[in-house]
């Protein structure tokens, strides 16, 4: 009896000796969810994949460098799939965080799976890598718990486009300006920045056309009509990428000539989007040059032509796009990569203060990474770019604004 | 005979349409307290209709109702029922999934019989339900779904009991149960009506009868008169009051 | 012992003491939070389709609408989080009101027509025209009442009033009145029930239980987008938890609940790339091999389940 | 614009006539809630884009291919699945669960199979094999757009609601002018009785299910048309359109339908017209008003209030 109490006494004492600091783990756990399926899975699938990749390159090579250990740590990356269900993330970020007990924490992409984990993550005081959960409400001053990694947030992304029509535009002819948008968190807030944008102006450009449409809006043919009646110099789409892509078919098969037409994923999701619409719909749209495009000087990681051949090496099937999203994955896998190197402990504080170091330093192929005071991303901006097509009718990419990055002139109106 | 006591239930005129389709098309009879009244005639002449629309389960499209005095038309069920008016179905419908006991219990408890209902225990054993007591009602057979169907409906305490079809189905000896059954609820002051095909059924235990057609009464008294008529003989044919 | 207290002491107080319980032991908080709005939503389905037969394919619409209720309260009203929640229920209870035409309706008809309210709250909700007082599809941010401790002990309140009300149900003859007219709405009639005010009754309880819970999840997780709390799928598990225990009794949601979302969360945890296959092909087996639940194995016997 | 938007509406309309149809069919026959529906929709669009990206051939080919294998997968889904749902207390309530479940089994597998990027085909490559016909009748250019009352709409849209136009005719021709749909009308109108009068309900329930699954999925060749593109998620918001669409016409009725499809199409260009941001809230509001204020339908006649 006495023995057994000792052995149990002895094995308490082992639990309770705390582990020595400079004892690197066997991994450095990082813990995601995606969507396999479901309403949010053409978004969620490529940033998943890419962070995905990057983890199975880095163990390629014996791990990432963790500076609170100095030396290379493997990385478990634990995943569960929410399938676009809410109530189901919420409990597998809780999961992740007080089970599997992962070091860093990675949100789902896009903003409605997001939301979950900006509580959870702050109730337990464990940073977020948000990766492309743009929303406005989860960045706040009084919440230290998370940071935007790849989008910019969505009520400065838009400005190129709204500095475009109102510095450029006027010259070029354009005076009317019709604005067409999704209602949904992200691009109804880009619409209203964009309304503020202009009526801030004071240019001499008027919007004669501003409605908001439901998301599931798959058919725009009577839109189109409607826009068409109010003879506007220029048009703003903003929508997701199925709206980008019905929205594109419908002025192509309806025959309409638009003067000027922006669409945000005719360029962040080119080659999604070449496949549905076709080269001939894209042609001469204006869009966000992808960082895919503008070849960003890169301090860190692969280039966008390593990112691209080892990406389609890795997924030859085609099932899982690339695109904006892929690039915005293997961003946040860098930031995170970074924030491992120059942190001294895995302490959730020290690596909130590792990733804000980085803010304005760190340049990867989705450009200059830039924190505001509340995590908002304010770097990686895009600028305003036409697609033109080159002598073999290939679409490529020519940036109009802002002129210091320009790489040509705006051909307008749309021939 | 003693002159007619005042009728508990007159129905004037009564119209049901279903449709450009009379199934009532302007009926008129009574019923006094402890009397019993068959309904006969062929089928689709109304008869079942006409026990539907006085216990409330269409509204009629004309005509009235009365009951002890009140106009009664196109009042709900559960109103009527509380008023003192319940009845029996063709096809029974019990509640299948609930025990005998719990089928009886609903309609004692909300039944709200202004005359003291009879108990749980009585309504079983006179009933011949005792044994099934707590067995749900989709595991009895047709005739102890139709007891129980009047069961329940005694369990509201009625002043009016409409009877549809109860002896179909019922043999000999359980139709000589049932007769006795009916006569001895009329003789406690009750009115019923009877609604049915068994002409020797009705000629045991009705008092009067009347003798439908395309909705409307053509004849009024005793079915020993009325196999006389030459009309009525007319309308079955030689039908069914052969039986 | 009358059965209610025998119903209450042995199913319905072990099952509160576990979930207090367990959130000592168990880290994993939302999981049991989930499980306890779970066990809410399958109760609140019981209510209305065990007792009364209404399937309530957009149950998720009352819970949505509590949800925004709570956000409604504390965003303008800046009420306390439980006062928020009492909001919450009513708020369920409101749209249950404005939605009892529908009962009107009959069988698979009242299924679809309720599946349709509930999106079409959602879009009202989420329309930018309303941003002012829903935040329309921006989302909404509670930060001043975040507390999840509070908001996990206040959902097993709602769950124990919850039970309470199925207990009730079972053991009254209010609860027997139902049953019979979700068993022949005509014979119902005829024993002197009020078909009509017992399944309002019936639906706003239900809605109000819904109400509550989506109370007490906004306070939960504090930020939510309209797709987030009228997710459909909130509709759908509640749904099939119930069938798979079953049906009008008190324990049959229960096992369902902790067996189905148990092995869900499992498959969640072990196998995600199959995730939705291997629930999809669960739910077609339940229906196929075991379509009055659970119970059913048990009942089958003729032995009776409270 | 109101010129524009009618005549869009009916184009719209008809298409989506047909994709209500097969729901009709089966839950006229079946009393079977077909929440699947929509992903034999999406079925048959990844049919037609397998069509044109292997095959290099019109779309229009994936016609009769789709009708012809979700004629076999319907055969063979009701065999399995329909007989032991039918033996069950309540079909009507647990087929909504069934159904759904093998929703979530489809999409899993097409997931699994295709991935979950957006998938179209070219516009031009409908009706291609038509172009000379189309020269011939309308001049103009073979691949733009084509010109009603003065104003150019989608040529896709056209052929779309042509197709759909034809399909309606013969699932007319079927229903009254055939041995066997003449015996399904009479399954609908009456299921109890057509079992009494000896009726090989088996059999003419299993041809209904096959055509209606046919049916779904020929409207989802020209699914990537109507809506762009479509992904294996595409089906359950298709599920709940189709279900609008067959309430608004009638149930048991082809022209019903095709009558709601157009009503349906025509009033929801209206509201894009005139009120865009609440476009969403229509078809949920739409059945939901119908069901209770003329709950037969617009062509309807049968009761379906409890």
């Amino acid at each position: 009896m006495i023995g057994r109490m000792a052995a149990a006494f002895a094995a308490g004492l082992m639990l309770a000796t705390p582990v020595l600091a400079a004892d690197p783990p066997a991994e450095i756990k990082i813990g995601t969810l995606y969507a396999s399926s479901g309403r949010y899975a053409s978004i969620s699938m490529p940033v998943h994949s890419a962070l995905k990749l990057w983890v199975e390159q880095k163990n390629a090579e014996g791990g990432v460098y963790v500076k609170a250990f100095d030396k290379k740590v493997p990385i478990k990356l634990v995943a569960y799939d929410d399938q676009s269900n809410t109530a189901t993330a919420s409990t597998l970020y809780n999961q992740l965080i007080t089970q599997d007990k992962v070091d860093l924490l990675v949100a789902d992409s896009g903003s409605v799976l997001t939301a979950p984990a900006v509580a959870i993550a702050r109730d337990h005081k464990m940073f977020l890598f948000d990766q492309t959960g743009t929303g406005a409400s989860f960045f706040s001053k009084d919440n230290p718990y998370i940071a935007l990694m790849a989008d910019p947030v969505s009520t400065i992304w838009p400005k190129p486009v709204a500095d475009f029509l109102t510095h450029d535009g006027p010259a070029l002819g354009i005076k009317k300006i019709a604005l067409l948008y999704s209602t949904n968190e992200f691009t109804g807030t880009q619409a209203n920045a964009v309304r503020k944008f202009i009526k801030e102006s004071g240019a001499p450009v008027e919007i004669v056309y501003d409605q908001g449409v439901p998301t599931e809006t798959t058919n725009y043919t009577v839109i189109i009509n409607n826009i068409r009646a109010k003879k506007p110099d220029a048009v703003i789409h903003l929508g997701y990428a199925p709206n980008d892509i019905a929205f594109l078919r419908n002025v192509n098969e309806v025959g309409v000539k638009f003067k000027w037409m922006f669409s945000i994923y005719a360029g962040l999701e080119t080659e999604l989007l070449e496949k549905n619409v076709g080269v001939k719909g894209l042609q001469y749209v204006y869009t966000y040059v992808p960082p895919s495009e503008l070849d960003y000087p890169v301090n860190f990681g692969m280039k966008m032509p390593e990112f691209r051949a080892l990406w389609n090496k890795t997924f030859p099937d085609g099932k899982v796009e690339f695109g904006f999203n892929a690039v915005a994955g293997y961003t946040t896998a860098l930031v995170i990569e970074k924030t491992l190197s120059v942190a001294t402990s895995l302490d959730q504080m020290e690596l909130r203060r590792a990733v804000f170091s980085l803010s304005g330093q760190l340049k990867t192929l989705d450009g200059t990474f830039a924190l505001d005071e509340t995590g908002g991303q304010i770097g990686e901006l895009t600028p305003l770019g036409q697609l033109v097509p080159n002598e073999h009718g290939h679409l490529k990419f020519v940036a109009v604004y802002p002129h210091e990055v320009a790489t040509g002139k705006p051909v307008y109106p749309r021939p | 005979m003693s002159p007619e006591p005042t009728p508990i239930l007159r129905a004037e005129g009564l119209v049901k349409r279903f449709g450009g389709f009379y199934a009532l098309g302007g009926l008129t009879f009574h019923v006094a307290p402890g009397e019993i009244l068959g309904l006969v005639g062929p089928n689709g002449s109304g008869k079942t209709t006409a026990i539907n629309v006085i216990s409330g389960l269409y509204a009629p499209d004309g005509g009235s109702v009365t009951f002890e005095g009140r106009a009664i038309g196109g009042l709900s069920s559960h109103r009527l029922v509380h008023l003192g008016i319940n009845r029996t179905f063709q096809v029974p419908k019990p509640f299948l999934s609930l025990t005998v006991r719990q089928n009886i219990e609903v309609a004692l408890a909300y039944g709200r019989s202004a005359a003291a209902p009879p108990s749980m225990e009585s309504l079983l054993e006179e009933y011949r339900l005792a044994d099934v007591a707590d067995r749900p009602a989709q595991d009895l057979n047709n005739v102890q779904q139709k007891t129980l169907d009047l069961a329940r409906a005694l369990a509201t305490g009625p002043r009016l009991l409409l009877l549809d079809e109860l002896a179909a189905g019922l043999n000999p000896t359980e139709l000589d149960w049932m007769a006795g059954r009916i006569k001895s609820l009329a003789r406690s002051g009750m009115a019923i009506i009877v609604v049915e095909h068994l002409m020797g059924f009705i000629e045991q235990i009705t008092d009067r009868v009347i003798v439908m057609n395309a909705g409307k009464e053509i004849f009024e008294g005793t079915l020993a008169v009325a196999v006389k008529v030459p009309e009525v003989i007319e309308v079955f044919l030689g039908g069914e009051h052969a039986a | 012992m009358p059965s209610a207290i025998r119903h209450l002491l042995f199913i319905v107080v072990p099952l509160l003491v576990v979930f207090a319980i367990l959130p000592g032991v168990y880290e994993n908080h939302l999981m049991l939070f989930n499980f306890v709005v779970f066990l809410i939503l399958a109760q609140g389905v019981n209510v209305i389709y065990g007792f009364t037969g209404y399937l309530p394919f957009g149950y998720v619409g009352f819970f949505g609408s509590g949800a925004y209720g709570f956000a409604m309260m504390v965003m303008h009203a800046h009420a306390s989080a439980p006062v928020a929640v009492i909001a919450a229920g009513l708020a369920g209870m409101l749209i249950g009101l404005l939605l009892t035409p529908l009962l009107r309706l009959s069988g698979a008809y009242f299924a679809i027509a309720n599946l349709a309210s509930s999106l079409a709250v959602l879009h009202f909700v989420a329309n930018p025209a309303l941003e002012d007082i829903t935040r329309g599809p921006y989302g909404v941010s509670l930060t001043a009442t975040f507390n999840p401790e509070a908001a996990y002990w206040a959902a097993l309140v709602v769950l124990a009033l919850t039970l309470g009300v199925v207990v009730y149900l079972k053991n009254s003859r209010f609860g027997l009145a139902l049953q019979a007219v979700r068993e022949d709405p005509v014979s119902a009639g005829m024993a002197g029930v009020n078909v009509v005010r017992m399944r309002v009754a019936a639906w706003l309880a239900s809605a109000l239980i819904a109400g509550l819970a989506g109370g007490v999840y906004a306070w939960y997780v504090s930020v939510f987008f309209p797709d987030n709390v009228f997710s459909g799928t909130f509709s759908i598990f509640a749904i099939v938890f119930a069938l798979f225990g079953g049906v009008a009794t008190i324990i049959g949601p229960i096992v369902g609940v902790l067996i189905l979302y148990g092995v869900y969360n499992l498959i969640g945890f072990t196998t995600p790339q199959y995730f939705q296959l291997i629930y999809g092909l669960l739910i077609m087996g339940l229906v196929l091999f075991l379509p009055a639940g659970l119970v059913s194995l048990v009942t089958r016997r003729g032995r009776h389940v409270p | 614009m109101l010129v524009y938007a009618l005549v869009a509406g009916l184009l719209f309309g008809l298409y989506f006539s047909l994709v209500g149809i097969g729901l009709n069919l089966v839950f006229g026959v079946m009393r079977i809630v077909n929440l699947a529906h929509g992903d034999f929709l999406m079925l048959g669009a990844f049919i037609a884009v397998g069509v044109s990206a292997l095959a290099a051939l019109d779309p229009l080919f994936a016609v009769p291919l789709a009708f012809v294998v979700f004629v076999l997968v319907g055969l063979v889904l009701y065999r399995l699945l329909v007989p032991r749902l039918q033996g069950s207390v309540n079909p009507e309530m647990l087929s909504i669960i069934l159904f759904f479940g093998l929703s979530q089994v489809i999409e899993a597998l097409t997931t699994i199979a295709f991935g979950t990027s957006e998938r179209s085909i070219d516009s031009s490559e409908l009706g291609a094999i038509l172009a000379p016909l189309r020269t011939a009748l309308f001049g103009g250019d073979a691949d733009g757009p084509v010109e009603l009352f003065g104003q150019s709409f989608p040529a896709s849209w056209a052929i779309s609601a042509t197709v759909s136009v034809i399909a309606i005719g013969l699932v007319y021709v079927y229903l009254y002018r055939t041995r066997l749909g003449t015996l399904t009308r009479a399954v609908m109108s009456r299921r109890d009785e057509a079992f009494a009068t000896g009726i090989n309900v088996d059999r003419v329930s299993a041809a209904a299910f096959g055509i209606g699954l046919g049916l779904a999925a020929v409207a989802g060749v020209f699914a990537p048309f109507m809506f762009g593109s479509v992904t294996p998620a595409f089906g359950e918001d298709a599920t709940v359109t189709s279900f609008a669409v067959v309430v608004l016409g009638s149930l048991g009725n082809p022209l019903g339908t095709a009558l709601g499809g157009v009503v349906y199409g025509i009033s929801y260009m209206l509201v894009q017209t005139y009120l865009s941001s609440w476009a969403d809230l229509l078809p949920y509001v739409l059945l939901i008003l119908i069901l209770l204020l003329r709950p037969s339908g617009l062509l309807g006649r049968r009761v379906r209030v409890a």
